[in-house]
């Protein structure tokens, strides 16, 4: 047993972290690390400087621009990205559904679609749970009926996150009622300057908008944008949940989110002494850092077995409970550690070029809205409930 | 021993459900907090006359209340219509002006003519990185101040401030206009709606509150305690209630989710954990006047902050996705239930507080 | 509103503590309050006492014994018992035979078997669980068919507990398989030397035996021995499982632990402080204590809508929960307060006139027994899963 | 990165399995723990002609093994057995017999022929009410111990027992043989089934274990604390697992209570819980020849006594009444692992002792 990277994956971790010094950004970094808003040209930005250094989608295969990198050298690299404050790549088209695409669509669809997501040409966006279908995702409703070449969809998505951005949407639609609920789903494509289709905001508790409402009214479909075959759906849906879920526990946010909250129990004095001298709050701190310290060797240990061929159903779902959990409660405590200065809340300070007085110590600026805005992590991309259901069907086997 | 609240005490209640539910309904309260300073001026002085304030305080002060249980009745039916506004600063700094000759002004307040706020805690200062306080000095016959303090409810709205600081022979309490000069405001939205800001203060003049000292200062965020505590305790009964009604209505998997035993469950731990954080606030109202008064209040705080916690964030859980949208009142009860945690010193703050009478007893 | 006893209430308890301090051997409560084992004898001496008293049965009506006192007065009499240290009254006879007898119990069996049970005459015990039958208790299956004058009953009780001290059971039986399993249950008083019966003790894991199997073999009971009507057992079973719930939190016996727990915590030493100054120790103690004063106010509120005519259901399920969480905390903090002593047991040392030499601090002793052997609280009288159920019907209404 | 267990420390595992399998069955146990001293010499000598104890010792001491992750597995399956017998003290105080020059001594105890225990923390001392520690003084050429121990595991069966105590210049070990003059044994059972005894030393005659600093009893308590991770993290996979057999097997309302989604969610948190445990271990075995050893002995040692309390509740809970009879396996698991809290340090100890080198990191 050796928890020690090889020497080759120490020199990659060297390679990756040279690359961060000279290419990201620092005020994207910056950003990042103060909880600023990234704008949809941050974004972009990010992705064309991983493009260009060929890393922005490691886990597709190299033909179509991916690495031949081991499960351990995925997981290097985004625990660096995360500890150097790189942005988060923007998930949809890129880890949701390129990996459909390349296991169930055509080559021409993997040719067409693929080197687009690359180069940023298309912004893709994710049409899954509607009002009626959350955990519940197969009870969905919108509707594809076929008409000569074309699907006309009706019917609404909801918690399209980044829908404003998006070029095109990914879908699950309904093409038969008649039986299971599961066998009548199928995966389109669509582009969103179709005729019919409206996105409108869904402001959240913390003020922000950045997820969406997205209704069809007889929006024409090309029968070419179909994935994989018609009322097969449900397969690459759950494909697509379970991909990578290895990687789920967000270990290298939070070792960053960590070092930040350690930080400011060192220098923020509450009654005369630092907070990490408070017994209460020390304490807090000390549970949650063993919690990611055994976390992390817990993600090891999953990414290890997935090396050698195992498929830890199980484990991944506790990976994502967690993950969560500590990621949350990181954010509960840089709320308790700003105190009375957590209620102020100046919306404007969020974004670039903002230029009032700090209120309070510059960090309290995002801790409260940031620690509601967390509250999804337990609820999006299969509910911590849901993760139970999971595991307990595993592990009881009844 | 009698659990009643009492007819005069329910009267109130009602009258004060009754007004929130026509003047202030959910629509109304969208607009409010994306006011200025996030409440209703008009509304505040039709509360004053419907004698809200006055139940604030006793009789010899202009009011015709003042008890704790009075402060918990007002404050619970505050916490069950999350409404904004400066309570808790009229209800710390009005026991101030009630404890000293100031009774003309007090009652120009309990009118709702004139706006009041109590800045007690210290500002943070960027240039030390540490806090800063603030200080008084003689100047002839009156007195001046100097120094800043920091996240004053609704100070931007406010005619009057409370302003406590240290002299040379301890913590003294003054009265500071909000116009005057060497006084200055940066007022801020908070994240559950409503607003305060920073107060600094430079060589500004201000009235003594004679006879006010550091005990008076101490019974006066006491009382604020007791407040907070049965707000807090409203609006996770408020919270509950939310949850329970979504899991009726609410149908994944083709039953409605309150059927789920896992559930089912939590909320019994919650339901349970809520009755435990009211009966903290009962004690705490119950020993306001008595030697235990500053342990109550210390368990109510802590318990309240902990359950509230327990409760805001089960309640967005349950719900799911839409528990987390703007739209719904929810998200704004669950806000307002986890800021209660950082007025007056946090569950934390009060646990060790707590620790610290225990040990001495 | 008001939390503080009326003068008649204060009158009240001087008048419990005069007695309890003139009545209650010192020999009794020493044993009490150091964990002792009591045995029978010990037990029959304190209801002896307390029958002179005329305070053996408050809750019964006068006419058979009992007194008229207010549910604040009981309150107060079970919580001035259980802080000074006495010997808690048996229950199966006095609190739970007792209420069904006098609400279905016909006069003759009222006046034959109350006074039998004051004088000490007869020791009930209960046998409802059944091994197949816990939560579910309706599932039993233990027969009683009748013959001419007689029920012949088969089958077998378990975790009767003291049954081997009982000179008469109190079962539930089914007298009917045809219909709804809650339809035919009957409510059947057995003499334990009735040929046929035999008590098999069972050992649990702190190696004491206060708990039976209680097995019946073609046992003759005379139909006489029937409470109310055939097949309505459920009916009286439901009524004493909620009789008196709004006492069930142990408000009294918790506060004297609590007391106990704090003595310890300001006299034991780790590390060269106190206990009470560790800061990861008193924090556990300050919760613990706010938590039961919370709960003290949580009864008294219960009890004064119980007064009043309320039926605080969920409310009596809320302080099973809790108030068993408490006691079974308390006894953990003892334990943790042993430190590396809690290992130690010498069984032996629990017995009156042991002479051994204590090991470690000599409340040690019984510390982790008493840990292992609260985990039953949770579990007897109505699971803390059952209850939550209770709950969960009550405020959901769905 | 490689989280395999390695060849032959498998094999070694796999022999002890199969070994507690047939010769320390369930009927065996139950009665192992009922004599005197709760453990079975016989089997402690064949376990030793098996290499178990040579596995705790690196082969310049005499043994083949000796590294963190050896000894890890050979507690594991100590846990999975909840076998009884001087397995932790043969650990401490065999390597603290490796560091100096009793080659011979510690040979004689990995070939199972003499019982070893280490005495090493202080006794409760009834009359002072404090704890009393041994302390050593120069006699002659040798050296004579005075004070007492307290809990030392299965010293009313052990030939020689390893004692450390306070000498002028700090702490350093001896070697004292149980029969010897001066030397007092109280011994008495203990809870979870195995035996401890008092150790009582006046004027005792003592050999020292020369070059023995407290840095080296530290590297032995720290070897212990990695051994009681790894046991604890397989008692708890016990409980779980057995556990988990009794919800698919156990009905209630006509169905397993396996299907009771409120339990199930249970365990998924205890489940997950155990990983975490788990992994707890590993990294006090990876780290501790690095200079993180303590910090992460301490992580270890907190999470499992945190998680072992947690799953022995819960365990005992699901089963509900028959969860806490003697005659079920289960039971005597539950005992073992919340004793497990009791040796070496508990919870609260390891975590502020986290804390402590948090804060100075």
């Amino acid at each position: 047993m050796n928890l020690e990277y090889t020497p080759e994956e120490e020199a990659f971790r060297e390679e990756v972290r040279a690359f961060l010094k000279e290419k990201l950004p620092q005020r994207l970094s910056d950003k990042v690390r103060t909880g600023k808003r990234l704008t949809k040209a941050d974004m972009e930005e990010w992705h064309a400087i991983l493009n260009e250094q060929g890393w922005l989608a490691p886990h597709w295969p190299e033909k179509y621009g991916g690495t031949d990198w081991s499960v351990m050298q995925k997981f290097i690299f985004e625990t660096e990205l995360a500890q150097a404050h790189a942005p988060r790549v923007v998930p949809f088209g890129l880890s949701m559904l390129a990996p459909v695409l390349i296991k169930y669509g055509t080559q021409e669809q993997c040719e067409h679609y693929l080197p687009r997501i690359l180069d940023g040409t298309d912004w893709w966006c994710q049409g899954y749970s509607e009002p009626g279908a959350g955990s519940d995702l197969a009870s969905l409703k919108t509707s594809a009926v076929r008409e000569g070449d074309h699907y006309i969809v009706n019917g609404q998505k909801t918690w399209t996150t980044l829908g404003q951005h998006a070029d095109w949407i990914f879908c699950l639609v309904r093409t038969d009622s008649s039986g299971k609920k599961q066998e009548g789903i199928s995966f389109l494509l669509i582009d969103m300057d179709t005729p019919g289709i409206e996105v409108r905001p869904i402001k959240l508790l913390d003020g922000d908008e950045e997820v969406n409402e997205v209704f069809f009214t007889d929006v024409k479909v090309p029968v070419e944008n179909l994935v994989g075959e018609e009322n097969k759906g449900w397969t690459y849906a759950k494909y697509l949940l379970t991909y990578e879920r290895t990687n789920i526990a967000g270990i290298g946010a939070s070792m960053a989110a960590l070092e930040q909250l350690k930080e400011v129990a060192r220098t923020t004095k509450r009654g005369g002494k630092p907070l990490i001298e408070d017994p209460l709050f020390a304490q807090r701190l000390a549970r949650l850092e063993i919690d990611l310290e055994n976390m992390k060797t817990t993600n090891l240990r999953v990414l290890d077995a997935a090396g050698k061929g195992g498929a830890p159903v199980a484990e991944s779902s506790m990976l994502k409970i967690r993950g969560t959990e500590i990621r949350q409660e990181i954010g509960g405590l840089m709320r308790r550690a700003a105190g009375r200065y957590a209620q102020p809340f100046v919306s404007e300070s969020l974004d670039e070029g903002y230029n009032g007085a700090p209120v309070g110590p510059e960090w309290t600026g995002p801790v409260s809205s940031q620690y509601f805005n967390n509250r999804k992590l337990s609820i999006f991309g299969g509910s911590n409930e849901v993760q139970r259901e999971i595991i307990t069907k595993a592990i009881l086997e009844l | 021993m009698d659990f009643a609240i009492g007819e005069d005490r329910q009267m109130l209640a009602d009258t004060m459900k009754r007004f929130f539910a026509k003047e202030f309904d959910w629509e109304k309260r969208l607009k409010v907090i994306e006011t200025e300073h996030g409440f209703d001026r008009a509304m505040w002085g039709t509360l004053a006359e419907l004698g809200v304030l006055g139940a604030l305080f006793p009789e010899d002060a202009g009011g015709f209340g003042g008890s704790a249980f009075d402060i918990g009745t007002v404050f619970g039916e505050v916490g069950r219509a999350i409404a904004t506004g400066p309570y808790l600063g009229t209800l710390m700094a009005g026991r101030l002006l009630a404890a000293t000759d100031e009774s003309e002004t007090l009652e120009s307040v309990i009118a709702g003519e004139k706006v009041l706020t109590f800045a007690h805690e210290p500002a943070y200062d960027a240039e030390s990185g540490e806090t800063r306080d603030v200080t008084a000095s003689k100047s002839g016959d009156g007195w001046v101040l100097d120094g800043a303090k920091g996240v004053v409810e609704y100070i931007g709205a406010a005619d009057l401030i409370v302003v406590t600081a240290r002299a040379d022979d301890g913590e003294r309490a003054f009265l500071v206009e909000r116009g005057g000069k060497g006084v200055e405001v940066v007022d801020y939205k908070l994240v559950d709606g409503g607003s305060g800001g920073e107060l600094r203060l430079s060589a500004a003049s201000a009235r003594e509150l004679s006879g006010v000292t550091g005990e008076t200062i101490e019974a006066a965020t006491a009382a604020g305690v007791v407040a907070l505590s049965w707000e807090g305790v409203a609006v996770m009964d408020e919270l509950r209630d939310q949850t329970l009604e979504y899991m009726r209505t609410r149908k994944q998997f083709g039953v409605p989710i309150g059927k789920f035993q896992a559930l089912q469950h939590r909320m019994a731990t919650l339901a349970l954990e809520i009755e435990q954080a009211r009966s903290a606030a009962i004690n705490a109202a119950a020993h306001f006047d008595k030697p235990e008064r500053d342990r109550f209040g210390a368990a109510a705080k802590y318990t309240v902050a902990r359950v509230g916690n327990l409760a805001a964030e089960e309640a967005i859980q349950i719900h799911g996705g839409i528990g987390m949208t703007w739209e719904l009142p929810l998200s704004h009860f669950a806000k307002r239930m986890v800021m209660l945690g950082h007025v007056l010193g946090d569950e934390d703050e009060h646990l060790a507080r707590y620790i610290e009478l225990m040990r001495a007893a």
